[in-house]
């Protein structure tokens, strides 16, 4: 039933907040909404050491297709993120104007109810529906408001991203097609993908893993993600960064890795090249970036690299490491890009070279700043650590013949994370005032911060509050 | 060779000269009466394969009345001179290759379909207007009816389209 | 006679009656040429009716015929309201829906 | 005791909460006092923690579990303490040093606007320190070990407006991460190969010694064990600033002198030699690795002494000087001579820190000026720094009777006995300490003032909140040396190696021959004389008070060897290279230009498949019959050949 | 039979009601009320139907086997017409408008549903060639019928010429076959059987294949598509595309399942393959190039058809469903655009800038319609694909086609969402040729309601067959 309520309930607030007119309204209506949905995330989360939440009704019984839904812990947790990060998102949003409120409130609830839906759904055919579900209100936020190139880098992200599902959808209904009494089950679909010759579950493989590659991103699928994430407007980034570019390691982790066990170790051993290209070419291209936005962007690439390397390297450490990063990465992404906007608000430009002096003008903004970004460097005592550390682990123990290589290839990021990093808080949060009124952060936007922070700093002192649950 | 078969192939010349002329005269007119003049080596071959009713109907039908219709009109628009702009020597070239290539395809299809040895049988009354009048009324009778829905519809546009515009000439 | 003597003869009727298609300009000409294929299957027609001692196709050249005769009727039509407006048969003049 | 470690790192975590938590409205007073009493009441507990250790009743081989910090499928990391006679000793010189480095800062950051902060980092700082010293395992370890480097980052930056310091602290964080991933893949190799990251589980499995099996079934090799130790000793060299990752260190000189003191000469920069020792166990098992550590200490106090004799700012000079004597920790390491490392980790500790605040007494003194060439005469002016400073130099050049002469000739002895050329470039190095130490001594108390007017009228002596760290540590340059006389003095007073026994449990030197006694008095006797001779020349020297621009080697040496450039060129400038020309060449022009060009091509493929559509009945009845055409002949094909 | 007939009863009292009325809102009430009618003939029909199969008997042999019953066939002639009376009311007041014929147009619509119904039940390739021509005819009459542009005049030629030459081609493929069976029935063919003969059936079904592929649009044989449709009366553009043009894939994939259903899977594929491929790279990739919408409609309608072409490669059960759950889709969709597009003055991309803002209703019907068009999933059009798709792979080897049509569908996106982009994102002041009246209202949102209801449950379009 809480299930059913984590995808209704933003469903609902969303559909509804269409009808409104007057802002406080909506942003209130909203607001109340995500928090209704974030309780229920939280209760069907703590309860989830007794049992595995489901939920079954019958949808397209001509298909085999079902309405269901299955709470694992990962996809708990993973809808946890995502109920988080709305609120969170809605009270850093709450003085600032936007056009349309109505129409921005409720394509932002619809997303979080196709987000969840992809979390949640335990069908396959209904996976892929809350997945398109998902991204077009993200496809209609990301073009009606942001920069000026919003259309152009909203499209091509649109076009890059559907074309992996339609190459999804392929496989999908081949594999359907392959079922003995043609289902979507996740039960069913497992078997029928184990027992397929090898050569299909390779190419299927391969569509899939494009479909979910191009959501990471994973290189050279990434192109979408820099200049959507530099074109759009914060709230949407956030979706996209922090929760959407989960969707694709989830499904992954879900509905790829687990699906198609046999196929050629080759494959692995091409992603886990990807990944690591990705890893250091991203952060290699956050050094020189001159754009913060673009600059988060790449180093998400970077992050979520090693996630991708992570999932490959089938270990048990290196899987816990990715779920756990899978949380932590959403939740320090999150707050990077709220400073980030803070900070393009209040300065009025995102050039790194026209930015400085945030530590002297608003310190507590440059403390969040800094704590962020250290979470993000995975120092320890923050919640970047753990996981990466257990990504390290479990990338090191893999069978795989380079993985001594890739851990330490990998570890190169941390190094060059490091380097951009700094050079992002130097460039933003040192050297002398640049500007005389900058403001430090509003109380709205404390609130989301500090929360944020907390969540950093427990969650790295205390990583096994949310290990324990794996 | 009998007699059967030399009246083939003059039939056959016949109708495939009068076809190409249709095709390269440059007058309409001359255009109609070659056509009607290939119906008539059609016709011929009907005879031959014994189908007479269908012979007669296509003389009446085909070269009478649907020639004459063409006749009519090109005479109505005053076409009957070799005005028309022709297409250049290479578009003519084109067509005579296109259409060449096209026969050529389909018969090497055939190349391998070792036809050569079926004759025609000598069944003798099936293109009698009896049998071919029992066949219609009881095996075809829908279709025969819907050839009556067919004339209707062509009827009503051609009378939607023929028929000039009130409303356009009061515009005017 | 072999039937595919008849094969033969009705291809070509039917190749020429596409060649003076690609050919020509004047609509009347054109549509005549259509004509032209639609008699080489009327031929054919009636040589398989007596290849397979069938009168159905012999019913069917009729119907043939019947449909043939609605076609002259519309298309007829629809050339003298082309030449009304324009003056001309000619096919290449009306080229204004285009990319 | 044992049980209330948990207080130690507590203390300073609390100041730090207070002060970071609340740092507008505390009062400044209130901020330098919880700064120090947090370190403080540490001291008293680890004093407390000692002596239990030191007699011997620690409970549970003194680990104490604080919490699961990891705990997931088949892997689990607790946090979890040791106490033992090694960490024991460390927190001694953690928090007693810190705290004398506190109260000294109450005075010396006394002006500065950014008090409290300094106060909360100071004690993070020390918080970190303290779990990397107290880790009952590598992870925890790992914890404190890139803690301290979160705190170095933001104390060298303290001033933040400058750029110059800011490019410092980054510089120093991430030459620190380099050998981070190194320590990381030790440690990755570690878990890899035992299963576990404790130290105890860890130490058990290798004291099988080479050939036994560990516990995830691999056999123990020299490969294995020295690839571990050479990682190790990565993430040690960043630490502890050696070749090649030592160039930070004199960087990170940017930071408030307190922070230098306390950070980047007593503690932080030993916590390389502390993982070394404490993992003595895997070293003994790896003479590659040891090997290497000995050479790259060797070659790090040469060219850091050579590179501190042209240097004319008084914190480079003692910079490069923690570098050098860093060096020396790291060849007792490479000799087996852990004792004697530990030994001089922590006389370094006190005449270093010692040094590093009396020449922040004279830089307090000087208004922030830092280069000796503005200096001199200063004696006159501020005595109990003079004389401290003098002792410090005393130490640390090594004469007789000071702390310095005992830990290093211990080195020296051990050196030679393992291979007389490595005592050899030891004493140049040796010599070449004394040398810049009593050039910077002269050239600063001695000789006439040399800086302006305003200066000179400013000079006073510092306040006692400054002095009284700068004595309490002179005295323990002098006494600390006792805890650890050579056995050739020790027998005669029958007082045995202090410092020795007590680490016995823990650490033990491996593989040291001993040197006979004629030996080894030879060998004091020439290092001393020489060392002499050294002070003698540097007086000579100094007297000319000239500054001349600096040609030949000297060029070379002033401009540090130009190490900096080389790294540079060689690392900085290609890889920002690199990077632009993926971002210019490879992303805009290739992948984004590439995902465009589709778009493109399906615009172009539009233009040009739209002229089909000319418009012409004629041309599309062509078409279609060349179409028709194309598709017959496929489907004859296929039917015939497919 | 009871709709057969009454199409062409309805028919004549349509061009009786011409005489008489001279109301052209009576005439299209009238129609409309007509059109009612043929949705309750049909579903009479199918409900006795399935009585008679309810009593065990067996289907009935109707006309000499030239025609085929079955609940599918109905279902599917209970859907188009539903569709029609849709279009009725939808367009009606643009019919009105488009020359003084009214009567005479919708007498033409219905002799178009009676080919309609013909082909969805024919079982004789005479009654198809006659359904064919049926629908045709008045096809050429409906795209000349605005006769003071110059345009339509050229369209109904245009189309004309081609048609016949097509009608040509369509007879010579019947014949072709008739003479490798001998017999028109399509249940009668067998491949296999016919020895000596057979490469004369193969042949035959290559010229069937391109005569239906004519009519379709299927590619290379599309020419006639974009110009047609552009120059035709927008209303009656909107027929063509939609009912018209998916009845003829009806009776396509009859051809290909009932009478072809023996040949060689692997030339099948292959033929079919290269005009799908053909068409899905012609119709989509020029579809981005194009100014206008209509016309870009046209090209997109191409596209559809390539998707299209999988029932036919597949005729398979799966095939089935698709051909169904695809027709309502793609037609209600493209009915719901050309509603929206018939109420704009301007009919380029231009036109729909900032409608969202000013027509916020007609925007939303327009992206819901392009997003099922473009088969975005919760719009029946997702449904559409997902069916046919799973047709087609259900037939072997043609995995990669599939993945090249689904490529190609990522392509589409380029001009579907122009116009929503247009009209979302863009800033612009769009006229309306019309008021935007409650039964537009009424008769939109029933189209979004289809679509989402289907694109969520579509198994209610299949609960007949």
């Amino acid at each position: 039933m809480l299930l059913i309520l984590l995808l209704v309930i933003p469903l609902v607030t969303g559909l509804a907040s269409f009808a409104f007119r007057k802002t406080p309204a909506v942003k209130t209506w909203a607001l109340i909404g995500a928090l209704a949905t974030l309780v229920v995330a939280a209760l069907s989360f703590c309860g989830i050491k007794e049992s595995i939440p489901e939920a079954n009704y019958n949808w397209l019984p001509s298909l085999g297709a079902n309405f269901s839904l299955q709470g694992s812990v990962m996809a708990l947790l993973m809808t946890l993120l995502t109920a988080i990060v709305f609120p969170l998102v809605f009270i850093a949003q709450w003085n600032k104007d936007i056009e349309q409120p109505s129409r921005f409130y409720g394509l932002m609830l619809l997303a979080q109810s196709g987000l969840m839906g992809v979390f949640l759904a335990n069908d396959l055919l209904l996976f892929y529906f809350f997945w398109e579900l998902a991204l077009i209100p993200v496809y209609f936020l990301a073009g009606q408001w942001g920069g000026k190139d919003r259309i152009k880098t909203s499209f091509k992200f649109f076009v890059y991203t559907f074309l992996g599902s339609l190459l999804m959808l392929a496989g999908l209904i081949y594999l359907y097609i392959q079922t003995p009494n043609g289902s979507f089950d996740y039960n069913t679909i497992l078997a029928t993908g184990a027992s397929l010759p090898i050569a299909s579950q390779g190419t299927l493989f391969i569509l899939f893993f494009i479909a979910f590659g191009i959501k990471m991103p994973i290189f050279p699928l990434h192109s979408w993600q820099a200049s959507a994430y530099e074109q759009t407007l914060t709230p949407v980034t956030i979706v996209l960064s922090a929760l959407m570019v989960k969707m694709g390691l989830f499904g992954v982790m879900k509905w790829l890795y687990p699906v198609f066990p046999h196929v050629d170790e080759q494959f692995y051993n091409i992603i886990m090249i990807l990944a690591l290209i990705g890893i250091l070419y991203g952060s290699l291209l956050a050094i020189v970036q001159t754009d913060i936005k673009r600059l988060v962007a790449y180093s998400s690439l970077a992050h979520v690299g090693l996630m991708i390397m992570g999932i490959f390297a089938q270990t048990e450490n290196a899987t816990n490491g990715v779920i756990t990063q899978m949380f932590n990465h959403g939740i320090t992404i999150t707050g990077l890009w709220l400073v980030v906007d803070m900070i393009e608000r209040r300065y009025q430009t995102r050039d790194l070279a026209s930015l400085g002096g945030l530590a002297g003008a608003a310190p507590k903004m440059t403390i969040a700043l800094v704590v962020i970004t250290f979470s993000s460097i995975a120092l320890p005592l923050t919640n970047g650590f753990v996981g990466e550390f257990l990504l390290f682990l479990g990338i090191f123990e893999s069978t795989n013949p380079n993985h001594i290589t890739f851990m330490v290839l990998a570890g190169l990021g941390i190094i060059l994370g490091a380097i951009y990093m700094l050079n992002m808080v130097q460039k933003v949060a040192y050297g002398e005032q640049k500007s005389l009124v900058i403001a430090d952060m509003s109380l709205n936007e404390k609130i989301s911060i500090y929360i944020i922070l907390i969540v950093i700093v427990v969650l790295g002192v205390y990583p096994n509050l949310l290990l324990q649950v794996l | 060779m009998n007699i059967h078969d030399i009246i083939f192939w003059i039939l056959s010349l016949w109708a495939i000269v009068c076809a190409i002329f249709v095709v390269v005269s440059r007058n309409p007119v001359n255009s109609v009466l070659f056509l009607i003049a290939t119906f008539f080596a059609i016709s011929g071959h009907y005879i031959l394969m014994n189908a007479q009713f269908l012979a007669i109907v296509n003389i009446i039908v085909y070269a009478g009345a649907i020639m004459v219709l063409f006749l009519f009109v090109i005479m109505l628009m005053n076409l009957n001179t070799d005005t028309e702009p022709q297409k250049s020597r290479l578009v003519h070239f084109a067509a005579l290759i296109s259409a060449g290539s096209l026969l050529l395809v389909i018969l090497s299809a055939f190349r391998y379909a070792n036809l050569t040895q079926v004759p025609i049988t000598d069944a003798g009354d099936i293109g009698l207007i009896k049998v071919l009048g029992k066949t219609l009324f009881e095996h075809y009778v829908l279709p025969f009816e819907l050839s009556s829905v067919l004339f209707l519809a062509a009827m009503v546009g051609a009378m939607v389209i023929g028929r000039k515009e009130v409303v356009e000439e009061k515009t005017k | 006679m072999p039937i595919q003597s008849y094969l033969f003869l009705s291809f070509s009727l039917f190749a020429i009656g596409v060649m003076g298609v690609l050919m020509r300009r004047n609509a009347i000409v054109i549509f005549m040429c259509i004509e032209l294929m639609l008699n080489a299957v009327n031929l054919l027609l009636v040589a398989f009716s007596k290849l397979h001692g069938d009168a159905g196709a012999q019913v069917f050249v009729f119907f043939i015929m019947v449909v043939a005769a609605a076609e002259v009727a519309v298309g007829l039509a629809i050339i003298v309201m082309m030449f009304r407006k324009v003056n001309s048969v000619d096919i290449n003049i009306l080229n204004r829906l285009k990319n | 005791m044992t049980q209330l470690v948990y207080l130690i790192p507590l203390f300073p975590l609390i100041g730090f909460l207070l002060n970071g938590l609340f740092w507008k409205s505390m009062p400044k007073k209130l901020a330098g006092i919880i700064g120090s009493v947090a370190i403080l009441a540490s001291f008293c507990v680890a004093l407390g923690i000692f002596f239990e250790v030191k007699s011997g009743g620690v409970p549970d081989k003194g680990i104490v579990h604080i919490f699961n910090f990891i705990s997931v499928g088949k892997f689990s990391v607790p946090f979890a303490f040791l106490v033992d006679q090694l960490s024991a000793m460390f927190l001694l010189i953690i928090t007693g040093i810190g705290f004398l480095i506190h109260l000294y800062s109450t005075a010396y950051m006394h002006d500065d606007a950014g008090y409290t902060k300094y106060f909360a980092y100071l004690n993070l700082f020390v918080f970190f320190m303290l779990l990397l010293v107290l880790g009952a395992n590598y992870v925890v370890m790992f914890i404190g070990w890139e803690g301290v480097g979160l705190a170095s980052y933001l104390l060298i930056g303290f001033w933040y407006k400058n750029k110059e310091y800011t490019n410092a602290s980054k510089k120093a964080f991430i030459m620190n991460r380099i050998g981070d991933l190194g320590f990381l893949v030790g440690l990755m190799l570690t878990i890899y190969n035992f299963g576990t990251a404790s130290y105890h589980e860890f130490f058990g499995q290798l004291s099988g010694g080479i050939g036994t099996m560990t516990d995830t079934g691999y056999m123990i090799g020299t490969g294995m064990t020295n690839a571990i130790a050479i990682c190790f000793f990565i993430g040690a060299m960043g630490k502890s600033a050696q070749i090649p990752l030592y160039t930070w260190l004199p960087d990170a000189m940017a930071g408030p002198t307190p922070v230098s003191a306390l950070i980047h000469a007593a503690t932080m920069v030993t916590a390389g030699i502390y993982m070394i020792a404490r993992s003595n166990a895997l070293f003994n098992l790896a003479p590659m690795a040891q090997n290497m550590i000995a050479i790259i200490g060797l070659a790090t106090v040469l060219l850091a002494a050579s590179i501190a004799i042209k240097q004319n700012d008084i914190k480079k000079v003692l910079a490069y000087s923690t570098v050098s004597q860093l060096g020396y920790m790291f060849l007792a390491l490479g000799v087996g001579a852990y004792v004697g490392s530990l030994f001089h980790v922590m006389t370094h500790a006190f005449f270093k820190a010692l040094l590093f605040l009396g020449s922040g007494s004279v830089i307090h003194a000087m208004s922030g000026e830092q280069d000796m060439r503005k200096m001199g005469g200063l004696g006159k002016h501020m005595p109990i720094t003079k004389f401290t400073f003098l002792i410090g130099c005393l130490a640390i050049a090594g004469l007789p009777g000071f702390s310095g002469f005992f830990s290093k000739d211990e080195i020296l002895a051990a050196a030679y006995a393992k291979n007389p050329m490595y005592y050899y470039f030891a004493l140049l190095g040796a010599l070449m300490t004394a040398y810049y130490m009593f050039r910077a001594y002269f050239y600063t108390f001695s000789g006439s003032f040399r800086g302006t007017e305003a200066q000179k009228h400013h000079l006073h002596e510092s306040p006692a909140a400054m002095t009284i760290p700068l004595i309490i540590l002179a005295v323990l340059s002098v006494i600390g040396g006792y805890v650890g006389l050579p056995e050739v003095i020790g027998e005669h007073l029958n007082v045995g190696h202090l410092l020795n026994e007590y680490l016995s449990p823990v650490v033990q030197n491996f593989d040291v021959h001993h040197l006979s006694h004629s030996t080894e008095w030879t060998l004091m006797a020439v290092a001393t004389a020489l060392i002499v001779i050294m002070i003698i020349i540097a007086k000579a020297v100094t007297k000319k008070e000239q500054f001349k621009e600096a040609t030949g080697l000297a060029k070379v040496l002033e401009n540090k060897w130009y190490i900096d450039e080389v790294y540079d060129f060689l690392i900085v400038k290609p890889m920002a290279w690199i990077a632009k020309i993926l971002n210019n060449v490879i992303e805009l022009k290739g992948i984004d230009a590439g995902v465009n060009g589709v778009g493109q091509l399906v615009q172009w493929g539009s233009t040009r498949l739209k002229n089909l559509q000319s418009g012409q009945v004629g041309s599309y009845l062509f078409a279609m019959v060349i179409g028709i055409i194309i598709i017959f002949a496929i489907g004859i094909f296929g039917l015939f050949y497919a | 039979m009871k709709p057969l007939i009454a199409t062409a009863v309805f028919a004549i009292l349509m061009m009786f009601a011409a005489l008489t009325v001279k109301e052209k809102k009576s005439l299209t009430n009238f129609a409309a009320i007509l059109m009612l009618g043929l949705i309750g003939l049909n579903i009479w029909e199918l409900a006795d139907y399935n009585h008679l199969l309810a009593n065990a008997q067996a289907a009935p042999d109707l006309f000499a086997k030239m025609l085929r019953v079955d609940n599918y066939a109905l279902w599917f002639n209970v859907l188009m017409t539903a569709c029609s009376f849709l279009y009725i009311l939808l367009t009606g007041r643009s019919i009105e408008k488009v020359g003084v014929h009214v009567g005479e147009y919708y007498s033409l619509h219905f002799f178009i549903l009676c080919g309609v119904f013909l082909l969805s039940t024919y079982n004789n390739l005479l009654i198809l060639f006659l359904g064919i021509e049926i629908l045709s005819i008045p096809q050429y009459i409906l795209a000349g019928s605005d006769k003071r542009n110059l345009k339509s005049s050229e369209a109904a030629l245009k189309y004309f010429l081609m048609g016949a030459f097509s009608t040509g081609i369509l007879l010579m493929g019947i014949v072709l076959l008739y003479g490798a069976m001998g017999t028109f029935d399509i249940h009668g063919f067998n491949f296999y059987a016919t020895g000596t003969l057979s490469v004369m059936g193969i042949v035959g079904v290559m010229f069937m294949l391109v005569a239906l592929g004519f009519k379709v649009s299927a590619a290379p044989m599309h020419f006639w598509t974009p110009d047609v449709y552009d120059g035709s009366p927008t209303p009656f553009t909107a027929f063509m595309a939609t009912i018209v043009k998916v009845s003829v894939f009806f009776a396509f994939m009859r051809l290909f399942m009932e009478g072809f259903a023996n040949i060689d899977p692997y030339w099948k594929v292959l033929l079919l393959g290269v005009i799908t491929g053909l068409t899905l790279l012609i119709g989509n990739i020029t579809a981005v190039y194009q100014q206008s919408v209509k016309r870009m409609l046209a090209y997109s309608s191409i596209a559809q058809a390539g998707f299209m072409m999988f029932v036919v490669i597949g005729s398979n059960a799966m095939a089935m469903k698709g051909m169904i759950v695809y027709a309502v889709a793609y037609t209600i969709a493209t009915l719901g655009i050309f509603g929206v597009l018939l109420k704009l003055k301007d009919y380029t991309y231009d036109g729909f800038n900032g409608l969202a803002k000013k027509h916020p209703f007609l925007a939303l019907v327009a992206t819901i319609c392009l997003m099922s068009l473009a088969g975005i999933p919760l719009t029946a059009g997702f449904f559409a694909k997902w069916f046919v798709i799973a047709a087609a792979l259900e037939q072997a080897y043609t995995f990669w086609l599939v993945v090249f049509a689904l490529v190609m569908a990522a392509v589409s996106l380029f001009y579907y969402f122009k116009v929503i982009m247009a009209m979302y994102f863009k800033q612009g002041d769009p006229e309306l040729v019309s008021e935007i009246t409650t039964l537009d209202k009424v008769v939109m949102t029933v189209i979004i309601c289809a679509i989402i209801v289907f694109g969520i449950a579509p198994d209610m379009l299949l609960s007949w067959i």
